[in-house]
């Protein structure tokens, strides 16, 4: 019997803001999940605290809404404590990078199997709009209001800094695309990283437009193909290359000055500088890379642990010799 | 030294007489590198090998190593051994041996007036006097005056009985120790074939040192033997104790706690015990045993934080794993968010606290009970929670099962309260058999039929343990109030009132599930009742004895169920004209059993990071009903 | 609406008569997105302004903006006003404006039977009668008859009155809250000029919006007046309050306790307001609004989490500014590990506890008075520190001032309790002038001959505050145990005694310096005295008030000092036969005063997430007297 | 009058084992402090704890032991209250990484001017020698019997991910370099993230001696100096170049087979994606990266903070208009 996308939605009403971009990734992940026919009682959606984290409840799996910021940590818990399971966690660039981050990073080098997917709308919505540690410089916010001065935080980069071994983006109303990336992480064993640009149409209106645009898309989005040249613009007429003898991207024409498709570097998802180089492009001067930023694969933290216990000739607790384990070590008798 | 004398009769050896004791008290002590806990777990295990009652008290530095010689960096481990039933380390070292000046300026005052000293001259050097900061040596003035001096080149006679093999003189030096524990272990007749084994296991890699162990072991039991007709050395007899038959070890409260909850999980018919957790002193013992006990279905997860410890165990249990996490102090505070989300969703979880002395980090290898409020009030919002606390060593062993069936039969998370001193001490334990671990099986629920997330047990009102993975229950959990039935979100005011009440009646419901409250010493009614909970057990024990063997009418009342507390207990006071309530706090117990009670209970506190001592508990009754 | 009549006479415009009441009771509800606060705000304005005395109650929902006309997306706003001094927001409204079906649908059972029913027909459509949940529209069938029913087309009257200024339709409504502030303000009376000209200052920028907005307001209000004769709506004279004169605003707790803090600051002498916060509801206004107060000296730090804000605060005063944190529910959970370190080390700070409903995330909007126990007693060790609560948004400014004067002078962390209640309720202040505000002035330590840095003060036993960059002071302050005068490790078992004393001390000493307990209402003795703290203060004054013009012994005594104590409680308290203690959480200060001074208080409790009706008080202590 | 190395000892007895890397780093700070003649009385070292957080009892400025893992959060509240404060963090792998990680990347990216220090000895010393987010796989601690399985995270790839402006790297007892990297730190306005290798004698002794050992130490670590080429070895023979149009490092031996010095890659210490490059660098196949990985200044958080407080006209509370503070808003008059 096959699962349809509407059958991974929940009987609750959906309570976000009319408008939100959160609908268009909540309908793009029940799709994921029919696509993968995957079993709705094997799954399970970890949140934290944020309109993004109400995520769990509109979705017909199992669903854990936890406390601001510590998602990773529960699912890492449920994961040691059931494998099987197919987990995902769903956060906010406030819940998953601010008070969440050590948590976010731990769980990337760790490299528990489970998807983590962030919505980065750039502010706090649940709050009510206060700037965020993705906000740029000069965002006006209630606790803000001559503009914030902190420099924001690259989720992606963030990520490869910690050593994850999937990092990944997206944009929420992007569903094609979005649904694609969602399927990598997916079949990606161990910690994935997706960074989802999401739009919170009440407190930071447009934030994503200047690549996300449907006018300017062609020119300010480079979606990654691994083995493919790093191409984009409208008739993908641009491409990057690396500036010659420097560590360094530049964007240049084929067929303009004798560019020709063989000078563009070619993506390789496995090369993590190479990532680190696409993660900082952006607007103005550069488009926003969007798609499989790195993979390459490593052992996961629970099939290691699994693998541990079964050297160490582990019983269930249920089968557990209790008085081998008492008398492990130096006993004596006493008689009467 | 027990004065009581008996007239000296021939040892078993058949040689020369040895005096008799009931118990003694020996306290060995040195720098934090001159081995002296593991001297003093030797001793405890051959005194308890040989049918003596014992308790110890290990006590050492925060510093890792501190620097050879200074004050601050002496370790040391007290035993109490012998006849009766011995219940504390003891109030006075009747022997203390001192590896070095600063070992013996810590410590000498503590002696009992008459007591015996036993150093290493060779180690009382200019430099060790000075960096403990003496002038002049206390071996040459009349500092230990009040005390018997034993004064033996230990370090000399250490490298005499290596020689040969070869080691350096730093390391041959190393085995000071076991020359000394050979020579205590022969001074109280005691055997030393299981040390010599241990030795050979130990070091079964560096078989040059473990050569070198033996050999001082054996010399300075030796030493003692050949010296005998000397005055300077005697030897004595201590009673054994009439211990019921069966298998005894020795045990530390980790180990008790470790394997209590291994014990409770299979009770529970739980498959797996995650236990998430993070270093901290003392808690830290119980991660190092239970991460060796994998084979008996232990995982363990050293997480980033105490916070990602508590929420990854949180998970597990979701899971259908038993969750257990641990911590002490500044740990503890960490964990409280968390503990707020397992009482609001209902799951089961161990919440082990090793109590430490606080405010803040306070001082974290020193024992206290001042987290008894934050185990029962310390979370924002109303979020009541068991709380139960473990007496001796060995009771920890019981006390983790019980964690264990609160735990699961009301979905509930469990605080289980232990400190620095119960976490370390050794006692030798009866060994139980597995068949007398009560059983409390769960039921994870499986029928999708009338399946309600928040759906109650009559009985327990605890909720359906319904875990991910099971066909047709899937649901959603979270920290906002929760419908009384579905689950769902719900900001109904007449919900939230109905929730609330619920998971009070919830956990105070659970004093119609434990035993009524007994008496443990004395009359269940009378003019004072000593009521204690924890690890001042032992003390108050010791101290109720001698109060009620001086015709007083005492009794003692020990509290393990702090939330809530057994029906009974209220009824139980009521019969007694005063209750006094030692605490190493400043008043906790007390003010909880005023508050619900209603009786003009008076606490004798004491924050000191040291256990009370049974003298002090006794003056201050005394005192008190002088009064 | 209060039923004494009075005969009607010509009004001030001198056209027909208007039936005149002492106070009124308005609830303004509809969707999230309609503007409801921002009418009610008004409201309050224009009813502040004409001398009235005020109480009021946002009420609205956790979700940000829910789905437009679903239940769970209704917001309210709820406004008590008119002459006697009015404490609360009144338990039953007399008139309810509903501008959907859902607010109606979640509204019209608490209004008073026979209250008047202001709805929008226009926004009866069916989608919005699916959306709430209503199968029939409830003004057909009878659900409305225990009431006035007045049914207008607001959205089509809007419609015309803004028709001409060229807006979308989707814009011209929303200024339907407009046109029913206009009819409101017209039925009772009110001027609605400040309402215009703050409407032209908001919206300055988009001055098509202000017109329609001001467009709308006078249409509603010239609505009144032109079907004034009809008998379908009449117009109301409502008694003013006779206040002290001077000048007042209105204000929520929220910006009295920034402003509060501010003038603290100013009174102990300190330059800087360092506030580190981290977003949460409620607490997050007073981060906004003190955001805003940088020309006062204050700079706020929005931090990565809680830990981090408070952490940041500790290190501002360790610097000597004025350190000052904030959060709620599970944001202050986090915050008790560096509480315990504030405590140590015996730092000034102020930690502003906006409480909310619990446990775990709870009712994020709702007020609760649950984290009186956290406060007192939710910390790792023995951590005593001050406890204070606010009783109104006014009183708020008064408790901030008095929470850094007891920071500074005692040199601890102290925690002031407010709730969401108080966060966000407003009422007409008289404005203190900063001539009132007492002045405590702090003196930092130069001199460093003598200096100790955990030497004390013989009469308030707080240690010195050496602040880093004075000359000749430097020291080391950390968690780890001080010694009582050099203030560096010490892990000596009596210094931790002496410290954990004098920690004790000086916060129990604090007892000297406050007020003595006075009664808010009623004798010092008596039958029965009600006791509460913080925002249950205007319910149970009203409950009082009421139970003794019944001519019932009883007084009310509010507690603004939750730790310690005022000298006085116990002994006063001991004058009543019976104590009766109402709180919204399941008995928190009854325990507290029950431990303390061993009386039988017995609570009343609350715990839905709304505040007490004064009925609800009233009838709990009738019931508990008659039997 | 001069400040000498000895005076900035506090009269506390240092309380290391005998032997541990802590005295080191003790001395060549005393030593870089003198040299730069910074005030005793103006400096205050921040800790969390651990020890390596010990570390403040040791000099005689002001100091401030603080609870585990939080010393960046007090150290930002000390350096907005008091600005003019020179400022130095010092933490562990633990303390700064693991319980700290999140204050840690908040810090940096916040950019508050202060020297963050991290003993890197990758176990946690102070609870007796369990492994720590630094220990590399397989690492045997009382918590791993079975050795750790997660994959270490790297102090200076994490900082660098959090966008830190100035990275550098040393090692305990090499004095004249950790001086020299030292003093770079504290002239670098802004947050300066720099890790120490540290050894502990006790719980992981010679984790790092495959680059610190005398004997290797000239084939495997690479010295970086700005504008410089990137050469090492005994004999500074061997070099590191960018493999031909592709994003990753070489080594060649200058000289051979035609391989000329031009041909190396110059260290440039403003270049992000070079410094990612050389930061993964390591023991077998390469020398590890020692000196200033990264150094871009950036305006720092307080000044900042600073500057929107005058803009808006700051007082001190002092002589702050309470009157008008509270008048400010809408306000009538009730007269007799
Ligand atoms: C411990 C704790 N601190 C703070 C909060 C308040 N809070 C809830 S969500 C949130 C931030 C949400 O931002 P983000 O993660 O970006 O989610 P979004 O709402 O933007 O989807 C905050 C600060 C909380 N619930 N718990
Ligand atoms: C909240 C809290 N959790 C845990 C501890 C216990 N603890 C103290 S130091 C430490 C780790 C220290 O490791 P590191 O930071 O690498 O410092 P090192 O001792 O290696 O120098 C831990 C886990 C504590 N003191 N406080
Ligand atoms: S506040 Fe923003 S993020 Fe939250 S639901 Fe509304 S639109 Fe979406
Ligand atoms: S344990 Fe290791 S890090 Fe700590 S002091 Fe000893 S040697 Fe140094
Ligand atoms: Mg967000
Ligand atoms: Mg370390």
């Amino acid at each position: 019997m096959t699962v349809a996308a509407k059958d991974f939605a929940s009987d609750q009403e959906v309570r976000w803001c009319p408008g939100c971009g959160d609908y268009a990734i909540l309908k793009a992940m029940q799709k994921t999940l029919a696509d993968l026919q995957v079993e709705p009682d094997q799954t399970v959606f970890v949140s934290g605290i944020g309109c993004a984290a109400r995520f769990p409840y509109y979705m017909s799996t199992y669903g854990f809404h936890t406390i601001h910021g510590r998602a990773p940590a529960f699912a890492t818990g449920i994961k040691l404590a059931k494998p099987e399971l197919d987990v995902w966690v769903i956060t906010g660039d406030g819940d998953g990078l601010s008070i969440g981050g050590n948590h976010m990073i731990h769980v990337l080098r760790r490299n528990v199997d489970m998807q983590i997917v962030l919505f980065n709308n750039e502010i706090y919505g649940l709050t009510k709009g206060q700037y965020s540690p993705t906000s740029r410089r000069g965002t006006l916010s209630p606790s803000t209001p001559q503009g914030s001065i902190e420099l924001p935080i690259s989720p992606c980069a963030l990520a490869l800094g910690a050593s994850a071994r999937f990092v990944a983006r997206s944009v929420d109303t992007r569903q094609p695309h979005l649904v694609e990336v969602l399927k990598r992480a997916h079949a990606h064993r161990g910690a994935s990283f997706v960074e989802i640009f999401q739009n919170c149409v009440v407190f930071n209106d447009g934030v994503h437009s200047a690549f996300t645009d449907k006018g300017v898309a062609g020119d300010m989005q480079l979606h990654l193909e691994h083995g493919k040249p790093l191409r984009f613009g409208r008739d993908a007429e641009k491409g990057l290359r690396l500036k010659p003898g420097a560590v360094e991207l530049e964007v240049v024409t084929v067929g303009e000055n004798g560019v020709k498709e063989s000078d563009l570097l070619l993506h390789d998802e496995t090369n993590r500088s190479l990532a680190s180089l696409l993660i900082e492009l952006g607007p103005p001067h550069f488009p926003v890379a969007l798609g499989v930023l790195y993979c390459n694969p490593e052992s996961s933290y629970e099939k290691d642990v699994a693998r541990q216990m079964d050297e160490a000739g582990a019983h269930p607790a249920t089968d557990a010799d209790i008085d081998t384990m008492l008398r492990g070590g130096r006993t004596w008798e006493v008689d009467e | 030294m027990n004065d009581r004398r008996r007239p000296s009769s021939p040892d078993a050896r058949g040689v020369m007489a040895r005096e008799v004791r009931d118990s003694v008290v020996i306290r060995f002590a040195g720098d934090s590198g001159d081995g002296m806990q593991f001297t003093g777990s030797q001793f405890t295990l051959e005194a308890a090998m040989a049918g003596k009652d014992i308790a110890t008290f290990p006590d050492y530095p925060a510093e890792i190593r501190a620097p050879a010689g200074t004050t601050y960096g002496v370790s040391a481990f007290q035993i109490h051994f012998g006849g009766g039933d011995i219940t504390t380390a003891g109030d006075e070292p009747d022997v203390l041996v001192a590896l070095n000046p600063a070992a013996l300026k810590v410590n000498y005052r503590d002696l009992r007036v008459g007591g015996l000293v036993v150093v290493d001259t060779g180690a009382f050097s200019k430099r060790n006097l000075a960096k403990a900061g003496y002038e002049t040596s206390p071996l040459e003035d009349d500092t230990l005056a009040p005390y018997q001096l034993l004064k033996l080149d230990i370090g000399q006679r250490t490298l005499d009985a290596v020689e040969g093999l070869g080691l350096t003189q730093k390391l041959a030096l190393r085995s000071r120790n076991m020359w000394t524990l050979g020579l205590m272990l022969w001074m109280f007749g005691q055997d030393h074939t299981a040390t010599a084994e241990w030795i050979r296991g130990k070091f079964a890699k560096q078989p040059e040192v473990a050569e070198a162990n033996v050999a001082a072991l054996l010399a300075g039991h030796a030493f003692g033997e050949t010296v005998e007709m000397s005055s300077d050395v005697v030897g004595y007899t201590v009673a054994r104790a009439d211990v019921p038959p069966g298998v005894y070890r020795t045990v530390t409260g980790t180990e008790a706690t470790a394997w209590g909850l291994v014990a409770g999980t299979q009770a529970a018919g739980i498959e797996k015990l995650m236990f998430g957790s993070y270093p901290i002193t003392p808690a830290t013992g119980l991660l190092h045993v239970l991460a060796n006990l994998k084979r008996f279905g232990v995982l363990t997860f050293q997480a980033e934080d105490e916070i990602a410890a508590i929420c990854a165990s949180i998970g597990a249990s979701y899971a259908g794993a038993l969750g257990v996490t641990s911590s002490s102090g500044p740990g503890m505070a960490l964990k409280t968010e968390a503990l707020g989300l397992a009482v609001g969703t209902e799951l089961p979880l161990v919440v082990v606290n090793s109590q430490r002395a606080g405010p803040s980090t306070g001082l974290p290898t020193k024992a206290e009970q001042s987290d008894l409020f934050q185990a029962v009030y310390g979370r924002n919002g109303d979020a009541p929670l068991p709380v139960i606390a473990a007496a001796t060593p060995a009771d920890c062993f019981d006390v983790a099962i019980e964690a264990v069936r609160l735990a699961t039969k009301y979905m509930t998370p469990v605080v289980m309260l232990s400190d620095g001193y119960l976490a370390n001490a050794a006692e030798p334990w009866l060994l139980p058999s597995a068949a007398d671990v009560p059983e409390f099986p769960v039921t994870f629920r499986t029928e999708p039929e009338g399946f309600h997330p928040f759906g109650r047990d009559p009985e327990t009102l605890a909720r359906p343990w319904a875990v991910p993975g099971t066909p047709g229950l899937q649901h959603r959990v979270g920290g906002l109030e929760r419908d009384a039935e579905s689950g769902h979100i719900s900001y109904d005011p007449e919900n939230h009132q109905r929730m609330t009440d619920l998971r009070a009646a919830k956990i105070n419901g659970i004093a119609r599930d434990i035993p009524h409250q007994d008496v443990q010493l004395g009359e269940s009614h009378g003019t004072v009742a000593v009521v204690g909970w924890g690890s001042t057990f032992g003390p108050i024990y010791q101290a109720v004895t001698r109060l009620r063997e001086a015709g007083l009418s005492v009794s003692h009342i020990h509290v393990r169920h702090l939330n809530p507390f057994p029906e009974n207990l209220g009824e139980l006071l009521e019969g007694f004209e005063l209750v006094l309530v030692p605490e190493m706090n400043n008043g906790q117990l007390v003010s909880l059993l005023r508050s619900k009670y209603l009786i003009p209970a008076e606490g004798i506190n004491k924050v000191s990071g040291k256990p009370f001592k049974v003298s002090e508990i006794e003056n201050r009754v005394r005192v008190r009903l002088e009064c």
